[in-house]
């Protein structure tokens, strides 16, 4: 909580005016500033709730490793692109900010990691869109969350595995650029292993209503359903297609779920038995997890989601890389970033050096009813679990 | 077998029932008090919520159906006797900024309340199931809606046909003047009207609840949807409602199978084309 | 100047019909300059239909309209000021905020047409129009109260106001819509007489209910009833004619 | 009885705009006020790129000003100017190499064209239809830009949207690089804006959009033909909310799709209102009272916007002129106390 009360000392000393920096300086080596864009306010709160938990956990643990004073700083983006970019070009032009995490939007996320590469800093993000490690990459930007690519892959080929008799499949895209990428990896895997891809509805992104296109993948009688939304979106078309009975009929993916905050959402009645692709699950065992559930249980009482976890391991991950290169910026610290391997939430992570994207796993779940649940967010059991992406010499960044 | 896009105009007149109990509070609303209101849309959001409380403490849905609504028509009133009085004389331009001022309130205080991640509400267990048609599928829950809008919809219309409360509206949208020549308290009628349209949005939130959920950033989508149907049927119509309801219902659902990617923009678009050429709507009166 | 014979305003068969009822029904109206022309009738005689035809508000369904010989039909109201008609409200129609000074120097501007575009000049660099509205102002005896919004007039200033706005156009034929309508028994005298006073330089067209003013001041009565002229002549005429005396009484009964 | 004198009152009200500017006067002390406060913002904030933003959003809340508060046309259809703007001036300089003097011309050109259409279609209706007309057109703005997506970048945003140097030829003079820089240009222009709105609002022009405002059909009847004033002050008002949305996209090197939202006319809306509808410094006074509010307490309270929705309801019941208003009623009240003094 002294890191809330740092922002808003923070905002004071804005309106103040004053331009000086308030670090204390505990130790001998220079304080790190760091800054955590999150949608805190506005739209996506859900999100960049549970994101600051997130950064100011690692922020407090790295604080007590660390012989070095960390001076954390919260940039609302008021759940708007415009706001959060002028935030970002103000901290690196008046306080020499150079060390950003966070963003949940892909618009948000792109046009800093532009902004912050420009300023010769460093920015990891969680962020959905693929052009963030591909088209629109570069040497400032980083990624956790792992592309449409691996998503499909470690989704559907463990599906298809699973389901022999499965031959006919059905999509729902969001029609834009996102879900346009999921879409095409999705293809290439139908095509792969000899399935009928026997229709797709394309849908707005502001659709909420879901029926008619629950009517149109009814007309063709696939065997598994794949939904290609998500957030609210891909909860309503699972609330209705359940409603519809569809859950019945045949089997249903949900290739981009958010992982816990969603299935808390919809509830053990709505998600057992269907299939969720989640890029974090908290009851992942590996060693960092195991820490990380125990000390989000300790500092919030809560369990570790998606943003929190995501939001958490970059923090963390930045700050060991500005302590082990010593340099908080530049050519230096990227170095010291690239190749870096290190114990995640998933497991062992690696930063892949061509494209700044992390190499970690990606998760298919299956929901399980009430009765099998062994505490209030025991939703789903882990199905299958793995890394697939696009190899290095094809990726369309080349940095 | 089906034909998909018969089964895809069934489905959007039952989607059609739906917006009219979403529309039909505005609609009401606008033609006795020619009052425009832009919190419509988070009034649907409260009723949303209040089911999901609701049911998630007492487990009866039913319960919901008629304590959800009730609260939110007795809000309305406290809300009306308070604020929404004193700017009935403004311009729609003030209506419009207090009202949406209102729904900033609502939009924020649930989150406040129950957070900024949606919930979900289960199905009543008496209505879930579904009725099968060769390959298609239709929902019991979705069959209890039509059967309720329409039920609504008829409630609605013996009570502005067929009782004294419905003629005073019913002048009351005619002129004003001729509410107070008939000596009534007209300030009453106002309150009731607004209780009653508001409470209508509180119903159609709880009602879709099961749909959709509970979402805190779900009102501006309604409120653009209700004012859709509203402008197409014509403002202050009832009969205008129902039908522009299931029209957009119809031409919404044809579209996900016609062209998906257009169905938002077909509706507005429809929505321009009717103010410009027929702006008092299909039904409004002139 | 214009002809003194020849009609200032003309209509020629003029018909307003809403569907199948015809609110104006095929009425051949004369005005002579420099006269006070009145049009009476009944209540839903059609005067006021016929009034809307006159100012351009309705679009007549028939006939025609001459203003000095041209024909003005199609003309929108607004564009009929600059030809030399200007009108008043039967219900006060101000810029209620403005201040009184500020609503008959707009009155003024009005004429310019498409002058009024000018957004570079500021509006003192126009001084004709300020001198328009100060005379009015003299005129109306409102000249103390120039600088007050035109909303906080008493009831019967803002009618004589109302009627002052009609005149800063300086228009060759004004077309007032029952000045007196709604104005206390203490400020009809007033009004009468500033009409009289307007009769002077103006033609006028009026439809008024007041049958006293209208007897008074009037050079020609129109009568109306049911969409079509019943009569017309000078009061005297009017006034001992059996079939307005039964028009008026079919009304009552 | 009773009710009949209420409503005739009502109607009274009924008429009354947001905030009464009263009689139109050259002042030039708000033109003095205005440079003043656009000089010292930079200095008085703590960075410039605040400051730019205010003014982007003052400049924008002026534009709309135009509409609300001096024609009393209550308009969502500013977003799409914004956008456009935005949009434009972006694929101008990215694709034919516009300079920086050419791109934020083709947005005032395109954003009076814009504006031409959007008006002619949308003065053809008045009050709620009119409103209901620009709320439409906007979320088909938004649909259409969304979905040309190989223009507009979708919901990715256009990005790397250049911020080119004032240049004569291929002669640099100065770079806009530096947030101060860019501070500069923003400044001057806004100033510039300013002055020409202070004097075509007091102009005959000016005036008779007042006449408008507050009685349409008086207006007409005094042969004022009030299709083509609405139609001007329409192109008037998109021509310089495109201006503003170029400049946003030259300060953030980023044209988002929410440039183009029904939410940013709302966001204009509510600035205008706040800082006061009828007044020029008002819409300088609202955005950057908003702008900032969001920068403050958005880090200390994340629910904010709570206050912004009780902001609005208390703007219409008790200070209906807005910030500028209130601030005007308190100085008069001071000016007639120190008075009440002398007396005494």
């Amino acid at each position: 909580m002294s890191v809330r009360t740092h922002t808003a000392t923070f905002a004071i000393t804005l309106l103040a005016g004053s331009l000086l920096a308030t670090p204390l300086m505990a130790q001998d080596k220079p304080a790190i500033d760091f800054y955590g864009v999150k949608s805190v306010s506005g739209a996506f709160a859900s999100y960049g709730k549970y994101a600051e938990m997130g950064s100011q956990l690692a922020v407090e643990e790295m604080q007590e490793t660390l012989d070095r004073e960390i001076n954390y700083t919260t940039l609302d983006t008021e759940g708007n692109a415009g706001r959060a970019i002028r935030k970002v070009q103000e901290a690196i032009n008046q306080e020499d900010a150079r060390l950003f995490n966070g963003a949940t939007l892909s618009s948000t996320a792109l046009a800093i990691g532009k902004e912050v590469d420009k300023a010769g800093g460093v920015f990891m993000t969680p962020a959905g869109a693929d052009e963030l490690t591909g088209s629109e990459c570069n040497a400032a930007t980083f990624r956790w969350s792992v592309p449409t690519y691996g998503a499909i892959r470690e989704t559907l080929v463990p599906l298809i595995e699973k389901l022999p008799d499965a031959k006919r499949w059905y999509t729902i895209t969001p029609e834009y650029v996102f879900g346009e990428a999921l879409l095409q990896n999705a293809e290439k895997v139908f095509e792969e292993y000899g399935l009928e891809h026997v229709g797709n509805s394309y849908h707005s992104l502001q659709e909420q209503e879901f029926s008619g296109y629950l009517t149109n993948a009814m007309s063709t009688s696939p065997d598994v359903l794949v939904l290609l939304n998500f957030g609210a979106q891909s909860s309503n078309a699972l609330r209705q297609a359940r409603n519809f009975g569809l859950n019945e009929q045949m089997d249903i993916v949900m290739v981009w779920s958010a992982g816990l905050d969603q299935l808390q959402e919809l509830g053990a009645d709505n998600v057992e038995g269907i299939y969720f692709g989640a890029q974090y699950w908290h009851e992942v065992d590996t060693p960092m997890n195991r820490h990380l559930v125990e000390k989000v249980k300790e500092a919030y009482d809560i369990t570790p989601n998606y943003p929190l976890a995501a939001d958490y391991i970059m923090t963390r991950t930045m700050l060991e890389a500005v302590d082990a290169s010593g340099a908080s910026e530049g050519p230096e610290l990227i170095a010291a970033l690239e190749g870096r391997t290190y114990q995640g939430p998933t497991g062992e992570e690696t930063i892949r050096a061509a494209d700044h994207q992390v190499i970690k796993d990606y998760y298919l779940l299956q929901g399980k009813g009430q009765a099998e649940m062994d505490d209030a967010d025991d939703f789903a059991d882990i199905i299958s679990s793995g890394h697939s992406f696009v190899e290095e010499d094809k990726s369309v960044c080349q940095l | 077998m089906l034909n998909v896009y018969l089964f895809q105009v069934l489905n959007g007149l039952g989607l059609g029932m739906i917006y009219f109990l979403i529309s039909v509070g505005l609609t009401l609303i606008f033609g006795l008090l020619n009052f425009v209101n832009f919190a419509h849309g988070a009034f649907f959001l409260l009723g949303s919520y209040l089911c999901y409380t609701l049911v998630t403490l007492t487990g009866n849905f039913w319960l919901a159906l008629v304590a959800g609504p009730l609260v939110i028509a007795m809000l309305a009133w406290a809300l009306e006797r308070s604020l929404i009085q004193r700017i009935y004389h403004l311009p729609h331009t003030f209506q419009i900024l207090v009202t949406l001022g209102i729904a900033l309130i609502i939009q924020e205080l649930s989150i406040m309340i129950w957070g900024p991640v949606g919930k979900s509400v289960p199905t009543p267990e008496l209505l879930q199931g579904v009725v099968r048609f060769g390959n298609f599928a239709y929902p019991i829950y979705r069959l209890f809606l039509i059967a309720f809008s329409a039920g609504v919809a008829i409630l609605l219309w013996l009570l502005l046909e067929r009782t004294r409360f419905g003629a005073l509206v019913r002048a009351g949208s005619e002129s004003t003047e001729m509410v107070s020549l008939l000596g009534s308290n007209i300030f009453r009628l106002f309150s009731i009207t607004f209780a009653l349209g508001v409470g209508l949005a509180g119903l159609a939130g709880v009602l879709s609840a099961p749909l959709r959920g509970a979402h805190p950033f779900i009102g501006p989508e309604v409120l653009g949807l209700a004012f859709v149907v509203v402008v197409i049927g014509g403002m202050g119509s009832f009969s205008g409602a129902l039908v522009a309801g299931l029209l957009v219902g119809v031409v919404q659902s044809l579209m996900t199978t016609l062209w998906p990617q257009g169905a938002s923009l077909m509706i507005y678009a429809a929505m321009a084309v009717v103010i410009l050429l027929r702006p008092y709507g299909l039904f409004g009166r002139a | 100047m214009t002809n003194a014979h020849a009609p200032l305003l003309e209509t020629r068969r003029l018909e307003l019909a809403y569907g199948a009822f015809k609110a104006v029904d095929g009425v051949d109206l004369c005005i002579r300059p420099g006269t006070i022309h009145t049009v009476i009738g009944p209540n839903g005689a059609g005067k006021t239909s016929l009034f809307h035809c006159l100012t351009g508000e309705r679009r007549p369904t028939h006939g025609s309209i001459l203003l000095d010989g041209r024909d003005i039909t199609r003309q929108p109201a607004h564009g009929r000021v600059g030809l030399g008609m200007a009108r008043s409200f039967q219900i006060t129609s101000l810029f209620q905020e403005l201040s009184v000074h500020e609503n008959l120097r707009l009155a003024a501007q009005g004429v310019d047409g498409w002058k009024a575009l000018n957004f570079w000049q500021r509006l003192d660099t126009r001084k004709r129009h300020i001198d328009t509205a100060d005379e009015v102002l003299e005129r109306l005896n409102l000249t103390e109260r120039a600088g007050i919004p035109a909303g906080e007039l008493s009831h019967g200033q803002q009618r004589i106001l109302e009627v002052g706005m009609a005149i800063c156009a300086r228009p060759k034929l004004l077309l007032l819509d029952e000045p007196t309508s709604g104005m206390g028994i203490d400020d009809i005298p007033t009004m009468t007489r500033l009409i009289g006073e307007l009769g002077r330089d103006h033609s006028i067209l009026l439809i008024e209910h007041n049958m006293s003013i209208v007897m008074s001041i009037s050079d020609t009565i129109t009568v109306m009833n049911r969409g079509r002229v019943l009569v017309e002549g000078t009061p005297d005429s009017v006034r001992n004619d059996q079939r307005v005396r039964e028009a008026y009484l079919g009304e009552a009964a | 009885m009773d009710t009949k004198t209420g409503a005739v009152a009502s109607k009274r009200n009924g008429a009354t705009p947001l905030a009464r500017p009263g009689r139109i006067r050259w002042a030039p002390g708000t033109t003095l006020a205005m440079l003043v406060v656009v000089v010292l913002l930079p200095v008085v904030l703590p960075s410039a790129t605040l400051a730019t933003e205010i003014l982007i959003f003052a400049m924008a809340a002026l534009a709309c000003n135009l509409l609300l508060g001096y024609t009393g046309l209550l308009s969502f259809g500013q977003a799409i100017f914004f956008g456009a703007g935005a949009y434009c001036s972006a694929l101008g300089m990215l694709h034919w190499q516009l300079g920086l003097f050419s791109a934020l011309l083709l947005a005032l050109g395109v954003g009076a064209v814009l504006a031409l259409l959007v008006g002619l279609l949308c003065i053809r209706r008045k009050g709620i239809y009119f409103v209901m007309l620009t709320l439409a057109l906007t979320q088909m703005a938004y649909f259409l830009a969304y979905t040309l997506s190989d223009w507009t970048g979708g919901d990715n945003g256009l990005l790397g949207v250049p911020r080119p140097p004032i240049a004569l030829g291929d002669t640099t003079l100065v770079s806009l690089a530096s947030p101060l820089a860019f501070y500069g240009l923003v400044a001057v222009l806004f100033a510039v804006i300013y002055i020409m709105a202070r004097r075509i609002t007091s102009s005959p022009f000016g005036s008779t959009l007042l006449a408008i405002r507050e009685n349409e059909a008086r207006a007409a009847a005094l042969g004022y033909d009030i299709r083509l004033f609405k139609i001007m002050v329409f192109v008037l008002s998109g021509a310089i909310t495109a201006l503003a949305g170029a400049l946003y996209a030259m300060l953030l090197n980023f044209a988002p799709l929410s440039n183009i939202e029904l939410l940013m006319s709302e966001q204009i809306l509510i600035m205008t209102i706040i800082g006061g509808t009828g007044s020029l410094f008002g819409s300088l006074l609202g955005a950057g009272s908003i702008v900032l509010l969001g920068d403050i307490l958005s880090a200390i309270w994340p629910r904010w916007m709570l206050l912004l929705g009780v902001a609005l309801i208390a703007v219409v019941i008790f200070m209906r002129g807005g910030l500028w208003g209130g601030l005007t009623s308190l100085l008069q009240r001071a000016r007639r106390a120190s008075s009440h003094d002398k007396e005494a």
